[in-house]
């Protein structure tokens, strides 16, 4: 279990989180959804320890990680995929995923690259391919898989979707599924594309101006016009 | 479908390129006609991005040729390209971050600028500055976005920045525009705001649209090509594209039947795409 | 409060029309330069020609860096040749009377042009490390030339005439006597030329920064993908930024080679090339204001370390190392402390002060 | 003939003496992206420490090993306190505050150490060999200098290109924040990189002084042949880093013994642009990166 | 607020920089760089010796105080601090301002404003062959044209089969030796090498240079640092020769020291000296190695008692200063109460070929001829110390004869300890 309680985080003068508060249970796929500029990013963030919280807990399992440093979370199992396809540019395919695999959750085995080629065939034919290279699309597999590597149980994952194929968000959706079933994984979402992340999600919270403003299982927030008419866009 | 009388605008002929093993672009045509809106679509890797590099001079092809008006332009630089009438946005936005946003469009405004350096220097290219930032400005607010024009990208939301990305395109003049997933990252609302923005965009220019958003793609493209290993496996009208079975077990998988089911809620009113082909 | 408001519209249409308010701007502050030279003591005089042409070459430098982004190490080496220009020039017409005098500077910047030019193009296609290496190899190599060719002095030097008092013209002697009641001699001439020519230099700087030449050169800086797309020639653009650079390294050139009287390979070593670039960071990149506050340190903090160590009981030997200690702590501390350097820095806090301030208001 | 031999033995002493330097250059870059210029002056603030034990009568072994010791500390020392505060800024911080630092630990050795010029001596002979009865152009000393940046060299490319260790390193380098999501302690990976470099400097700094004198100032020219055999080499790779060396060492050595001295950094300049215009990211670098 | 221009003479009979009770003057030297070593010893040695005279009394009631700015042995820096003194220090004169490239940067400056330029520590001919054009500059050393010719002389005699290479500093300093060398070696000079203070100090392509070119003897034009580190290269190489070094390149202790620490294994310095036996080069003033000399006891005792330092020893560059700044005092005196900037330059031009002082052979001051110490010997170092292979050898720029004469040789300074 992943919980975050009343979290607030701060660029300078502008509050980008406000006291945010919710709970993604092992198992499930947690949405968290909300307008461009909402603070989704800035939540990821912050529980990675990337952008420093003013107020507020995480805890894992029940164990309080706050403000733990960024490079220790992998070994707790959690594992953060970042906006805007953070692959490390001028490391090949091939290394950039023994990197992810190098730090991971404790007494785990690392995945073998082999499986995430299985999973993401188009990164198998550019193996030797240098980061930069890769298109649009290519990179963000790569981030994907990478950070399966560290066999994570708690998987958050900012924008997945972000220039990928139809077919290959389908895929990846069915694979976030699939894990969240077979591995217990808890996985928060977070999704521009409200329809799509609330059709494979359990759970979805709603933010805007860095405050929760609905917080309900997935189907309840599809269901509802109102909301998603005010913060969902669709 | 309206189909623009005169020949093609802009064709691209048996076009290859190969980065070392990899096949990009194989004996990849199209044409695009004035004022339409042509879609490229294809799988993660399809070459789409190396297909745009390639019409703008920043990969040369190994084999094939490009045409603008019927004459074939070779071995374009990518700086030559606003001359020939022809702008692009990146699949990352490449906004001059420490320039304000009218600066940054004034910037794509530099092909109609006319004092050169010894006005520069002399103090003397006001007037010629003040039409630029005219021109921009007036971009600038058809887009709606001309409040911002003193701020800095850096502190303005994705979609304004997206938005001063496109104005700074448009401000050229084009009468080709190429377009980038200009989609990415913007909610359904904001698709659908763009998506009247391109349709709205025929009058003047023809569009190249990468895009892997099909409601976007489907409803505002007269005509789609798709790519996939670097060929053309596909080519027609939205219609055609959505039930052709290679593009279906290529691209869209199930996930079109998803977005089918979804359609409910039409993201660009057909109006739009309407008013686009009245102008 | 009318006052003010008055002022304004009667000053209006010369603060609407760049060159003039630029020309104003630079008459005034002309006059205010020349009410303290004249009243300064030849010591101080010869310090401030000293910061007259640190101050150009800083202003060329911070529009390459700061502008259109491309880091040159090696303008040292530029200033050499912009030196050894204007002496063979003055050596030849024997630097006597003002005339001559600006011959040899001419002559000093359309030399740097044209190695400006046959520098910029090489180094356009390079970036980072690659043409910080490129520029200071040139800082080092170039200065060396002088030991190849008999003409050019070897590494003993030229000497370099400089036009005596008495050779100026008339009116020039008439004026200055006016105005500070000083005879006018070749240490105050050559602060009062280093000023005038400074002072021209950053008006031409300022003009060009603002209009699209610079609008360019910060594109190129900011995005080189995008100001492609915009139809700017990359390589063109950059290489403009850097022959406008090499023309002011040349005139300062061409001025230390008057006030040093000695033009060697010694004067250009690799350390001035990177107290140039001290200069421009530590008064803040890309600003006219900065590169000049940056020059005073340049000109003035060495003597005063050196005086500081003394007095503090060093010997001599011990002294002159003061110097390079202050000034990398300096370097270091504005880096740590003040990114921005001085007149950045300055601007962030005067912002914020004023932004306090109307939130003050409006609550 | 036997001028040509001994220059050319010459060129490649000297060769690897500039590879050394360019050796630390490299780890630096390819640990943190900066290059340092303050390399030489902290290689030559290690050679001091060096000096100053063995005019304290310990052992010269003893005092290479303090030297290198130094160097580590130093490095980790420098990158913790100076280094760390400007690191993903805008490159240009970085380039000047390691030339402050250089100008700083100048002034300062000169200050604690004096500006007198002082013999250092070497550990092994710097006396010709003789095959026969001919004395040819290399010195025991020489044959050091060259297995030590062999050595060195094989090491580094171990590291880099086969170890954890070393793909952590060259991670953290390239993009600290996503290295850390990803569970690399970046902090350490980049003072390990310094200090590494500096002993590896220290190394340099010893084979540079070893049988010459030695001054605050001796090491200055390295702050340009390094950086150019680095360059030369393509910064990222330290077996370009050390044909770069090498490369310039012969050269420089043909030009001065049969040209004139003077002309070397001329040489070296023409060496590095034709270099850079061919390939403006140096012999060995990765393909130039993709664009758009 | 005005400094001290050259239009602003003094009217009451004394000058910028002088009053009743002070004299200022100013030398630049190399106090670091590759020049520094010994070099940057030169004006302690001129500072123990003022400090002597002030306190007994000064020179006509007044105290000499010297400025000494560094110049690093670079001319750009040279120009800057003589700029300097001149204008924030107010000096007299400039007095024994080091170094042939560096000093000549300021030459026509000095002479130019009328200031005094004496005793400059540098044997080129251009301090004193053309009194029309620097009326106010003075050598004082040997010039190393005769220097060149007294060696040249001596080789051709002594050595007339030698493969002479010669290796020089690539200035003045290098030139002139060169010429005076050539008027004797030219058919046997087979090899030329230069270098730039300051550029490489690895020698070994030039030493391999000699070795290809069968040099057996070379004739090095250098400052001492450079002394040392082309012995290292020659060894490097496996270049053997026989060494002569101008009296500028081959302080014993000095080069002996450097040696000693830069060789495998690190020789005690006092053994250094060994490292040099069998080197020729020449002496024109008596050194450490005579501690009987008179003048050396001298030195010794104004050493021992106004060394800032008392752990520093009295070394040959000391004595160099002391010397030098013995001349001054002794131009000064002569000079009379009445001091101005030119009736200095007048004293010396008229009596200064009579001072009487350490050097082994006359100064050759007069109104035609700014040059300085005439003549010297031929020694070779044994042991740290120079033994004479000539007696005293006199000669003068140009095709001057060279003469032998000791006359010089025995003066001794007077009584007091101060000229007279
Ligand atoms: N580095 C930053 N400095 C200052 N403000 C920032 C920074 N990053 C984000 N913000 C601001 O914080 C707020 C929340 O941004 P955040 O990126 O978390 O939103 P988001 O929901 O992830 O949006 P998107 O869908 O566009 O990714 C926004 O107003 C944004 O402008
Ligand atoms: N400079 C390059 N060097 C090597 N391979 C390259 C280079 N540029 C592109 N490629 C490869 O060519 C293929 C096509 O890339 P391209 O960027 O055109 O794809 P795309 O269709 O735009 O994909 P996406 O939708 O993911 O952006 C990819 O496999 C990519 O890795
Ligand atoms: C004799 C020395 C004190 C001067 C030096 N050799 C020079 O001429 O440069
Ligand atoms: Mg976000
Ligand atoms: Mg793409």
């Amino acid at each position: 279990m992943f919980a975050v309680e009343d979290l607030s985080a701060a660029y300078g003068p502008v509050k980008a989180l406000n006291g945010v508060s919710f709970t993604a249970e092992r198992g499930q796929v947690t949405a968290v959804l909300g307008a461009n500029g909402a603070g989704k990013t800035t939540l990821l963030r912050t529980v990675s320890g990337l952008v420093r919280s003013t107020k507020g807990s995480v805890k894992l399992d029940g164990k309080d990680i706050t403000r733990t440093a960024t490079e220790k979370l992998t070994s707790y199992g959690l594992s953060h995929v970042p906006e805007g396809r953070g692959v490390i540019a001028e490391l090949t395919v091939v290394e950039n995923l023994r990197l992810g695999g190098l730090h991971r959750a404790t007494g785990s085995e690392p995945m073998s690259i082999e499986r995430v080629f299985e999973l993401f065939p188009r990164l198998g034919e550019r193996r030797e391919a240098t980061a930069h290279m890769l298109s649009g699309g290519e990179r963000q597999m790569l981030v994907i898989g990478r950070a399966l590597m560290a066999r994570p149980t708690v998987l958050l994952l900012d924008e997945p979707s972000l220039g990928l194929a139809p077919r290959v968000v389908a895929q990846i959706f069915d694979l976030l599924r699939g894990l969240v079933q077979t591995e217990e994984l808890t996985v928060v979402l977070v999704e521009q594309n409200a329809r799509s992340a609330l059709s494979i999600a359990d759970h979805g919270v709603v933010l805007n101006l860095g405050k929760v403003v609905a917080s309900a299982p997935a189907a309840e927030l599809a269901a509802d016009e109102q909301l998603r008419h005010a913060y969902l866009g669709f | 479908m309206q189909m623009p009388g005169e020949g093609p605008l802009f064709a691209v002929e048996g076009v290859s390129v190969r980065f070392g093993g990899v096949r990009a672009l194989e004996d990849v045509s199209l044409e695009v006609a004035p004022h339409e809106v042509h879609g490229v679509i294809g799988p993660n890797g399809a070459g789409k991005t190396t297909l745009f590099n390639v019409v703008c001079g920043f990969v040369s092809p190994g084999e094939g040729e490009l045409r603008l008006r019927g004459k074939t332009i070779d071995a374009l630089r990518p700086h030559q390209l606003a001359g020939h009438g022809i702008a692009r946005t990146l699949q990352g936005l490449g906004l001059f971050e420490k320039m304000t946003v009218l600066d940054n469009v004034m910037v794509g405004a530099d092909r109609l600028a006319r004092a050169g350096f010894v006005r520069g220097l002399l103090g003397l290219g006001h007037r010629d500055d003040a039409r630029l930032a005219a021109k921009a400005r007036e971009v600038l607010g058809e887009l709606g976005i001309e409040s911002y024009a003193a701020r800095y990208p850096g502190s303005l939301p994705y979609p304004i920045r997206k938005k001063v990305a496109l104005a700074r395109a448009l401000v050229a003049e084009p009468e080709l525009l190429l377009l980038d997933e200009p989609a990415s990252g913007l909610s359904a609302e904001e698709m659908s705001e763009l998506g009247e923005i391109i349709a709205g965009l025929t009058e003047r220019t023809a569009v190249m649209l990468v895009e892997h958003h099909m409601d976007l793609v489907m409803s505002v493209c007269h005509r789609i090509t798709v790519l996939d290993f670097g060929r053309v496996i596909a080519a027609g009208t939205p219609d055609e594209i959505r039930n052709d079975p290679a593009v279906l077990a290529a691209y869209l998988g199930d996930q079109v039947e998803h977005d089918d089911n979804a359609e409910v809620h039409p993201l660009v009113s057909t109006n739009a795409t309407a008013d686009g082909e009245d102008a | 409060m009318k006052l003010t408001e008055r002022l304004r519209s009667l000053t209006r249409p010369v603060r609407s029309v760049p060159l003039a308010r630029h020309l104003l701007v630079g008459l005034i502050a002309f006059l205010v330069v020349a009410a303290i030279i004249g009243s300064s003591s030849q010591y101080l005089q010869t310090r401030y020609a000293e910061m007259a042409f640190f101050a150009i070459a800083a202003g060329g430098l911070t529009v390459l860096t700061g502008l259109s982004g491309q880091l040159s190490l090696g303008h040292g080496a530029l200033m050499a040749v912009g030196a050894y220009a204007a002496t063979l020039v003055l050596e030849r017409t024997g630097g006597e009377t003002l005339a001559d005098v600006f011959v040899a500077l001419l002559v000093a910047i359309a030399v740097c042009a044209v190695v400006g030019v046959i520098v910029g193009v090489p180094a356009a296609r390079l970036h980072g490390p690659y043409i910080a290496g490129a520029t200071l190899t040139l800082a080092v190599a170039v200065p060396r030339l002088a030991n190849q060719w008999e003409f050019l002095g070897g590494e003993q030097g030229l000497q370099v005439p400089v036009p005596r008092a008495a050779e100026l013209p008339v009116w020039i002697q008439d004026l200055v006597w006016f105005f500070t009641a000083a005879e006018i001699d070749q240490y105050s001439f050559l602060a009062y030329l280093g000023w005038f020519l400074l002072i021209l230099a950053f008006v031409a700087l300022a003009n060009l920064s603002r209009s699209r030449i610079g609008r360019r050169w910060r594109a190129v800086r900011d995005d080189d993908v995008s100001a492609e797309l915009a139809g700017i020639h990359l390589g063109r653009a950059r290489v403009v930024a850097f022959t406008v650079s090499a023309m002011c390294a040349g005139l300062a050139g061409g001025l230390m080679a008057m006030n040093v009287r000695l033009t060697a390979p010694g004067a250009f070593t690799i350390t001035l090339s990177l107290t140039l670039l001290a200069a421009v960071v530590l008064g803040g990149l890309g600003s006219l204001t900065g590169a000049l506050i940056g020059a005073g340190v340049l000109a003035f903090l060495p003597h005063f370390a050196t005086d500081l160590g003394e007095s503090a009981g060093l010997s001599a030997t011990q002294a002159a190392e003061v110097t390079p200690v202050v000034y990398g702590l300096v370097l270091m501390l504005v880096i740590l402390l003040a990114p921005a350097g001085i007149v950045g820095s300055l601007r962030m806090f005067l912002a914020r002060s004023s932004l306090g301030q109307t939130k003050e208001k409006t609550t | 003939m036997q001028q040509f031999l001994d220059t050319t033995l010459g060129g490649l002493v000297l060769g690897a003496v500039y590879a050394a330097f360019a050796l630390a250059l490299c780890l630096i870059w390819r640990s943190t992206r900066i290059v340092n210029f303050a390399q030489a002056a902290m290689a030559m603030v290690t050679t001091y420490i060096a000096l100053s034990l063995i005019n304290v009568d310990v052992p010269y072994w003893v005092a290479f090993l303090a030297a290198i010791a130094a160097g580590f500390v130093l490095g980790a020392v420098i990158e913790r306190v100076i280094i760390r505060p400007v690191e993903g800024k805008a490159e240009l911080n970085a380039v000047i505050l390691t030339l402050g630092l250089f100008m700083v630990l100048h002034g300062l050795t000169a200050l604690v150490f004096g500006v007198q010029h002082r013999g250092f001596p070497a550990p092994v002979s710097t006396n010709a060999m003789t095959v026969g009865d001919t004395s040819i152009g290399i010195t025991p000393f020489g044959i050091l200098t060259i297995v030590v940046v062999a050595v060195v060299m094989a090491g580094l490319v171990v590291l880099f290109r086969f170890t954890d260790l070393g793909l952590r390193m060259r991670a953290s380098a390239f993009n600290g924040e996503v290295s850390r999501l990803l569970g690399v302690r970046v902090g350490r990976m980049l003072t390990l990189g310094w200090a590494l470099a500096a002993a590896v400097g220290a190394v340099a700094g010893m084979l540079i002084a070893g049988g010459d004198l030695v001054n605050p100032a001796f090491m200055d020219p390295f702050v340009i042949y390094g950086f150019i055999a680095a360059v030369l080499g393509g910064l990222d790779s330290p077996i370009g880093s050390v044909i770069g060396g090498l490369i310039l060492g012969l050269s420089l050595s043909y030009v001065t013994g049969y040209v004139g001295e003077h002309l070397a950094p001329l040489v070296a300049l023409g060496i590095l642009m034709l270099v850079l215009l061919v390939r403006p990211s140096g012999l060995f670098a990765a393909a130039a990166a993709r664009r758009v | 607020a005005c400094g001290a221009g050259k239009e602003r003479p003094s009217e009451d009979g004394t000058a910028v920089g002088v009053t009743d009770t002070t004299i200022k003057i100013g030398a630049h030297f190399p106090l670091t760089g590759p020049a520094a070593p010994g070099y940057s010893e030169i004006p302690s040695g001129h500072q123990a010796l003022y400090e002597y005279v002030n306190d007994n009394g000064g020179v006509h009631g007044r105290e000499i105080e010297m400025v000494v700015k560094d110049d690093a042995y670079n001319p750009t820096n040279t120009s800057a601090v003589t700029n300097d003194m001149i204008l924030q220090d107010e000096i007299f004169a400039m007095v024994a301002g080091l170094g042939t490239p560096t000093h000549r940067a300021v030459v026509q400056r000095l002479n130019d404003d009328g200031i005094p330029d004496l005793f400059v520590s540098s044997g080129s001919l251009q301090w004193g062959d053309d009194p029309a054009t620097s009326p106010m500059t003075f050598g004082w050393q040997p010039d190393y044209e005769i220097e060149g010719k007294i060696i040249g002389q001596y080789v051709k005699e002594n050595m007339p089969d030698a493969k002479v290479g010669l290796f020089l500093q690539d200035d003045d300093f290098g030139e002139d030796g060169e010429k005076g060398a050539r008027q004797f070696l030219d058919s046997q000079i087979v090899d030329v090498q230069k270098y730039t203070p300051g550029g490489s100090t690895d020698f070994s392509p030039q030493m391999s240079s000699f070795k290809s070119k069968g040099v057996d003897l070379v004739l090095g034009f250098n400052t001492p640092s450079y002394t040392a580190l082309s012995q290292i290269a020659a060894q490097g190489v496996g270049f053997k020769s026989k060494w002569f070094y101008s009296n500028v390149g081959a302080d014993p202790a000095l080069v002996g020291g450097l040696l000693a620490s830069m060789t495998k294994g690190k020789i005690p310095a006092e053994q250094g000296v060994k490292l040099m036996d069998g080197m020729m080069t020449t002496e024109y003033i008596p050194g450490v190695d005579a501690p009987d000399d008179e003048w050396v006891k001298l030195w010794q005792k104004v050493w021992d008692e106004y060394s800032k330092k008392g752990s520093e020893k009295l070394t040959n560059y000391r004595i160099y200063g002391m010397s030098q700044a013995y001349t001054f005092v002794q131009a000064l005196q002569a000079n009379g109460k009445d001091l101005t900037r030119e009736s200095i330059v007048e004293t010396i031009e008229k009596e200064g070929a009579s001072f009487e002082g350490p050097g082994l052979a006359p100064f050759r001051f007069s109104e035609d001829s700014h040059m300085g110490i005439s003549g010297a010997s031929v020694v070779e170092l044994k042991n740290g110390a120079a033994e004479p292979l000539t007696p005293v050898l006199v000669t003068d720029i140009g095709d001057a004869p060279i003469e032998e004469d000791d006359s010089a040789a025995s003066d001794a300074p007077p009584a007091s300890g101060l000229p007279e």
